[in-house]
């Protein structure tokens, strides 16, 4: 496993932190990200497992994060990056793991994230004409929206 | 005249019964053959006339609602060519090719009903309800030609009269016999060849727009269907019965055993469907088509 | 009375020449007078329904005179030659009004009645020559007719005179080899000359002559101009071509057969299996293999025209599988279907042509749902449809039943399960001819769509009606069949108005029955349904698609490609196509003759003059040494 | 008379309806995973005279199993429009009754019965076959007594149910 991550290492402007066994980090620059990627291509992993984004309210950052596994040294490696939250934008990353085209989209949809070069990311993907806050954000309300849309069963205004 | 009258009336009536108790066994034996207690045996009672009197019934065009009763008229139209022991009706206005062409009404009367929808399960359904029946049409054609030469007549009442007092075609073109049975199970749509309405591919095919009396009629067409079938292969192979009795019976016997393989195959492609029947119950009813020749 | 053969042969051409001067009068008046003459045709044919004149001489060529004859046969042909033009020219009144330029309306409506008059002297030809000469005219100018229909039936015209020509050599070869055996080619001439002629004679005579009549009746081998010809022809002359002038070449083949050499000539010359001449026998095959083939290529069609045109190719199977059983109740069959067929395949190829007027199309994939706004061609294709998949009620069913007991009787089994195999075919390639024209869902683009005009209408309905009265009554037909083949020798078959009695074949048959039962259950079962609770009707995108809404804007139901899973198992039969081959030995001379031909025009200008003077010394010195060499 | 014999026949209909219901039942929630048990050997509910078919023309009973969210809403709507008369909608488990655990997601609704009208649910965060088979006991109860009215009440206030479904579909 130290193999490898004398490698990654190798890649100039990572920091790499391994936590435990099969448990590394990189973490990289958001002009960086896309050159990671490749050659951490590269490297062996040849599988994007997840790309999704931590909403760091706190921060007022999105922290997107890139999961990839080497198959042949079985091994999981995930490479974050910190972006602004105000207006997200990232790089497409399906030109090197193709996989990443759907998880771009949901992404777009979910938490407002606008990602260049994926022309589908901004179309509706799963909520049809939802016209408020991406629901996956952590200032998003969803009692308060349901609270609104659909009436409870035992609530006040008994209608009918 | 009133005898005719008479006729034209309850040889239908029977047909439906005897197509209606088959559908009632079936339930019932299929039940038991997955180890489960099943329907109640007057179910099928139940569905037809619950389906006869459903409030609303809808309809996409005309040819949609004439579908149905082409098919049906087309069945009971068959029915009278079958003979029932006791009287040979229209056996004399039509023989045994009159018959295989009369059979194709009640397809076509389906065909044109469901093809009226803009549903895409119906125009599947329908190109795979004919590219089978042209499947099985192959060898069928060829054991009807083997049974007519063999008793030099095209007339069903005649083939049957040849067949009196126990020397049934069974024990004498036994090849052609086989092929039969295996014609028959598809041309019935049992569970090998239930492609048409295969409810996980297609959602039932053809039907997939009936509901309410248009499904019921249809439901109708399929006891005749069963009906004539069967009593098909009965005249061709076991002789037909001499008094009613015999004839159920001897029915009964050959659905009995459909219904036993009913669940223990699986279903085929549509075009393995028909290789299957271009390849084995061809080459079988040719053999047998050539002893008979050689004879 | 006996000037009237000539006269009914001339108005034809006359009206002919009459359309095309009104033409320059006025588009109306070259309507009025292209229906005139050809009702006057049919006037005249209807005066010789059962009269028989032998030979009525008009000429003599080369020392033979040409004569005229007429009998029950002729008059079946005469019946459908004459019928069908005159409908097929009131249905191309409305039809051809998109032409614009009238001169090439002017000809075409002249080339219409030529060919009617070319077929009229085919069928009233009583010796060879006479045979020879309107069978070229016919060939031309169907040709012209072929031509009408735009570019790309250019090519299919070349293709049809092509084929047409080399059959037309080989009956000129074989007439010639008549001529030289007998001086006089008027056929009962012929005929006793072939009876004492010797068989390696009788055989090639025999061979030479049906090769020209089977590229007409586009059997098997020979088909291949007829799935272009028919479908890029205009919809008009569609009918005309497979209704009709196919049927020219199944004449000539019973001509040949029965009026030449008559059965029992050909039996002892020729061994015979299950009693049929091997020459007979060998033509039955290519008949049933062109029954079975056509249909396959029919049910994989895209093209509406062309579908119905393989159909035809299959259908005229039938007619000359049951012409070569040589028994009395096939050969009665063939002649039936050969009128049932040119009924219904008109029919079927005007009711085509009426979908293609309103919607301008021809791909099945892109039409459907036209049921609610063409109900009458809907009807009209039905009966079509129903007649031709040989469904009882109607006419295509009685003639099929007697090619097939024929052939039982025969014991020719393989036969007979072939043309059963190719009727069943027929009902899938038909059936899938209604529903993608007229089932299914309507697209947008034919949502005004209106049903033809009164004057199109009224062909349809004529022959619709006729596929009902000639299927329940099909002795109205079997009198003039029995009576014109007792002439030729053949025993005459029992029937009667409704049917056959027990004794013809093996089994009896009455279609009334048949057909009142239908009825009376189709009513009865109308009643049934009414009484139950009423149906209310619904939008065509209001369909089950487990919730989907359904949108204009897509075509759901299942209609390009309609067999592909039965393709899949004739794809190694489909496969192997005649056409390849002729393909195949065409680029073969054509890189022959490029070769070849630049040898000697090599472009430059002295091997001209050189290749001048060499001529000009031969011609020189022919003419000196003339006397001498000689 | 007249009023005798139509009752008469709406007693016989409702019979025949009792004892042939056929199902169509979409597997949009975690409920349908009980339906399999029900038909086969050991609970084999067709000894009711119950069956599954697939097509809604066909179909009279709508099986709801478990939550709904917006957009299998509108293909459900969609489905019980092409049903045909009379038909009846059956809830499984809490989620079709008031949201259950997703009581308080952002798109799964909380009462079935604002947006089609149910007229049976089945309590329990999925109920087993056995209170399925009572349910449809239930269900036939209800429509021997004439009380299993939903498709009644769709026609009769159906712009309630319009506007409510109007108001979460947009």
């Amino acid at each position: 496993m130290m193999g490898i991550v004398d490698k990654i290492k190798e890649i100039d402007g990572t920091k790499v932190t391994v936590q435990r066994e099969n448990r590394i980090f990189v973490d990289v620059e958001k002009e960086r990200v896309i050159g990671t990627l490749y050659s951490m291509k590269l490297i062996g992993f040849s599988q994007l497992s997840v790309l999704s984004v931590i909403d760091r309210i706190a921060d007022n950052q999105f922290e997107i994060f890139y999961v990839l596994y080497n198959r042949d040294e079985k091994v999981n490696a995930t490479v974050r990056v910190w972006i602004d939250r105000d207006n997200p934008v990232i790089e497409t990353a399906e030109k090197i793991y193709p996989s990443a085209h759907a998880w771009e989209r949901e992404i777009a949809e979910m938490f407002g994230v606008k990602v260049e070069g994926n022309e589908e990311a901004g179309k509706p993907f799963i909520l049809e004409n939802w016209n408020d806050l991406p629901p996956m954000r952590k200032d998003f309300d969803s009692i308060k929206y349901s609270s609104e849309h659909f009436v409870f069963r035992h609530s006040e205004d008994k209608n009918e | 005249m009133v005898s005719t009258i008479l006729i034209a009336i309850c040889v239908p009536l029977l047909a439906f019964a005897i197509g209606l108790t088959f559908i009632m066994f079936k339930l019932k034996i299929t039940a038991r053959v997955q180890r489960r207690y099943g329907p109640p045996i007057i179910q099928p009672i139940y569905n037809l006339l619950k389906l006869l009197l459903k409030e609303d019934n809808i309809s996409h065009g005309v040819i949609f609602s004439l579908g149905p009763i082409i098919a049906l008229a087309g069945s009971i139209l068959a029915v009278f060519f079958i003979p029932i022991p006791g009287l040979n009706l229209l056996t004399g206005s039509g023989d045994l090719i009159a018959l295989l062409y009369i059979m194709a009404i009640g397809s076509l009367g389906m065909a044109l009903g469901a093809g009226n929808t803009a549903n895409p399960n119906a125009s599947i359904g329908i190109s795979r309800a004919l590219t089978l029946m042209f499947g099985y049409d192959l060898p069928l054609v060829i054991i009807v030609i083997s049974v007519i030469l063999q008793y030099h007549t095209t007339n069903l009442a005649d083939i049957v009269a040849a067949q009196a007092n126990g020397h049934w075609t069974l024990w004498t073109l036994p090849l052609s016999a086989i092929v039969g049975f295996v014609v028959t199970y598809g041309a019935l749509g049992e569970h090998p060849f239930d492609i048409i309405t295969a409810p996980h591919e297609v959602a039932t095919g053809p039907m997939v727009e009936y509901g309410g009396k248009h499904l019921g009629f249809l439901m109708i067409n399929h006891m005749f269907h069963i009906y004539i079938e069967i009593a098909l292969f009965v005249d061709l192979f076991l002789g037909g019965a001499s008094n009613l009795f015999w004839f159920y019976i001897k029915m009964f016997g050959v659905f009995f055993i459909m219904m036993l393989c009913d669940e223990v195959f699986l279903r085929f492609k549509i075009d393995d469907a028909v290789r299957f029947f271009w390849k084995w119950p061809t080459v079988v009813a040719l053999i047998s088509l050539i002893i008979v020749l050689v004879k | 009375m006996n000037m009237s053969l000539e006269l009914l042969l001339a108005t034809p051409f006359i009206g002919g020449l009459l359309t095309y001067i009104g033409g320059k009068v006025h588009r109306w008046v070259r309507n009025l007078i292209a229906v005139l003459f050809s009702l006057a045709t049919v006037g005249e044919m209807a005066m010789y329904y059962n009269t028989t004149f032998k030979g009525v001489v008009w000429g003599s060529l080369f020392g033979s005179n040409l004569v005229l004859q007429t009998n029950p046969i002729t008059w079946l042909f005469l019946f459908i030659v004459t019928a069908i033009s005159l409908l097929v020219i009131v249905f191309s009144i409305d039809d051809m009004k998109k032409e614009e330029d009238e001169i090439v309306l002017d000809s075409y409506y002249m080339q219409l009645l030529f060919v009617e008059g070319a077929m009229v002297g085919i069928v009233l030809a009583g010796d060879l020559i006479t045979f020879f000469m309107f069978w070229e005219i016919m060939s031309w100018t169907s040709y012209f007719l072929i031509v009408h229909g735009g570019k790309k039936s250019m090519a299919a015209g070349y293709k049809y005179i092509i084929m047409s020509v080399i059959g037309a050599y080989a009956m000129f070869i074989a007439i010639a080899m008549l001529y030289a055996k007998t001086h006089s080619l008027v056929y009962s001439d012929v005929a006793l000359a072939l009876s004492q002629a010797s068989p390696s004679f009788i055989i090639w005579t025999v061979v030479l002559l049906s090769v020209g009549f089977f590229v007409k009746a586009a059997v098997m081998p020979l088909h291949t101009w007829l799935p272009d010809a028919h479908s890029e022809a205009p919809s008009p002359v569609s009918p005309l071509l497979s209704g009709v002038l196919i049927k020219m070449g199944a004449y000539g083949l019973f001509i040949v057969f029965y009026g030449l050499l008559s059965v029992n000539l050909a039996k002892n010359i020729m061994p015979s299996v299950f009693s049929t001449p091997i020459l007979l026998y060998i033509i039955q095959w290519l008949a049933a293999l062109s029954i079975v083939l056509a249909t396959f290529l029919a049910i994989m069609q895209e093209d509406a025209k062309r579908l119905l045109a393989y159909s035809s190719v299959s259908q005229i199977g039938y007619v000359v599988l049951g012409l070569a059983t040589g028994t009395s109740l096939g050969v009665a069959g063939g002649l039936f279907h050969a009128l049932n067929h040119a009924i219904f395949k008109g029919l079927l190829f005007l009711a085509v042509g009426a979908v293609i007027y309103r919607t301008g199309t021809r791909n099945m994939s892109e039409l459907g749902g036209l049921v609610k706004k063409m109900p009458f061609t809907f009807t009209a294709l039905l009966l079509g449809i129903i007649a031709l998949a040989g469904v009882p009620p109607l006419n295509g069913f009685v003639s099929k039943w007697m090619i097939y007991e024929a052939l039982i009787q025969k014991k020719e089994v393989f036969l007979l399960i072939m043309a059963f195999v190719g009727s069943t075919g027929a009902f899938l390639y038909v059936y899938r001819l209604i529903h993608s024209l007229f089932l299914g869902q309507l697209p947008e683009k034919y949502e005004n769509v209106k049903d033809v005009p009164i004057l199109m209408q009224i062909p349809i309905w004529i022959l619709a009606l006729s596929t009902i009265v000639y299927g329940i009554f099909p002795g109205l037909a079997m009198d003039v069949i029995v009576k014109g083949m007792k002439l030729f020798g053949f025993t005459p078959i029992a029937y009667n108005l409704f049917g056959f009695p027990e004794g013809t074949a093996m089994g009896s048959l009455t279609v009334i029955n048949i057909a009142a039962v239908l009825m009376t259950a189709f009513v009865a079962v109308f009643i049934i349904f009414i009484l139950f609770p009423k149906t209310r009707q619904v939008s065509q995108y209001d369909n089950y698609a487990s919730g989907q809404e359904l949108t204009p804007d897509f075509k759901y139901n299942y209609s390009f490609g309609f067999y592909m899973s039965f393709g899949r198992v004739i794809k190694p039969i489909l496969s192997m196509s005649i056409e390849r081959v002729y393909n195949y030995w065409i680029d073969a001379f054509k890189i022959f003759g490029d070769y070849y031909m630049r040898r000697i025009y090599t472009g430059n200008l002295e091997t001209y003059n050189s290749y001048i003077v060499i001529v000009v010394t031969i011609a020189a010195a022919a003419v000196l040494l003339g006397g001498k060499l000689w | 008379m007249e009023k005798m014999t139509q009752d008469q026949v709406r007693t016989i209909a409702n019979m025949l309806r009792k004892r042939s219901l056929w199902m169509i039942h979409y597997c949009t929630g975690c409920g349908a995973m009980e339906l399999p048990p029900t038909m086969t050997s050991r609970y084999d509910m067709s000894r009711l005279g119950l069956a599954p078919f697939v097509t809604s023309r066909q179909a009279d009973i709508l099986l709801i199993t478990g939550y709904l969210n917006v957009k299998t809403l509108r293909r459900v709507i969609t489905v019980y429009e092409q049903m045909l008369d009379p038909k009846y909608v059956i809830g499984f488990g809490s989620c079709a009754l008031n949201g259950g655990v997703y009581w308080d997601s952002y798109a799964v609704i909380k009462q079935l019965d604002r947006y089609i009208p149910a007229d049976l649910y089945i309590a329990g965060c999925m109920p087993r076959p056995e209170a399925i088979i009572t349910a449809f006991q239930d269900l036939m109860d209800l429509i021997d007594s004439g009380k299993a009215d939903g498709y009644k009440r769709y026609k009769r206030d159906l712009a309630y149910y319009k506007e409510n479904q109007r108001k979460v579909l947009g």
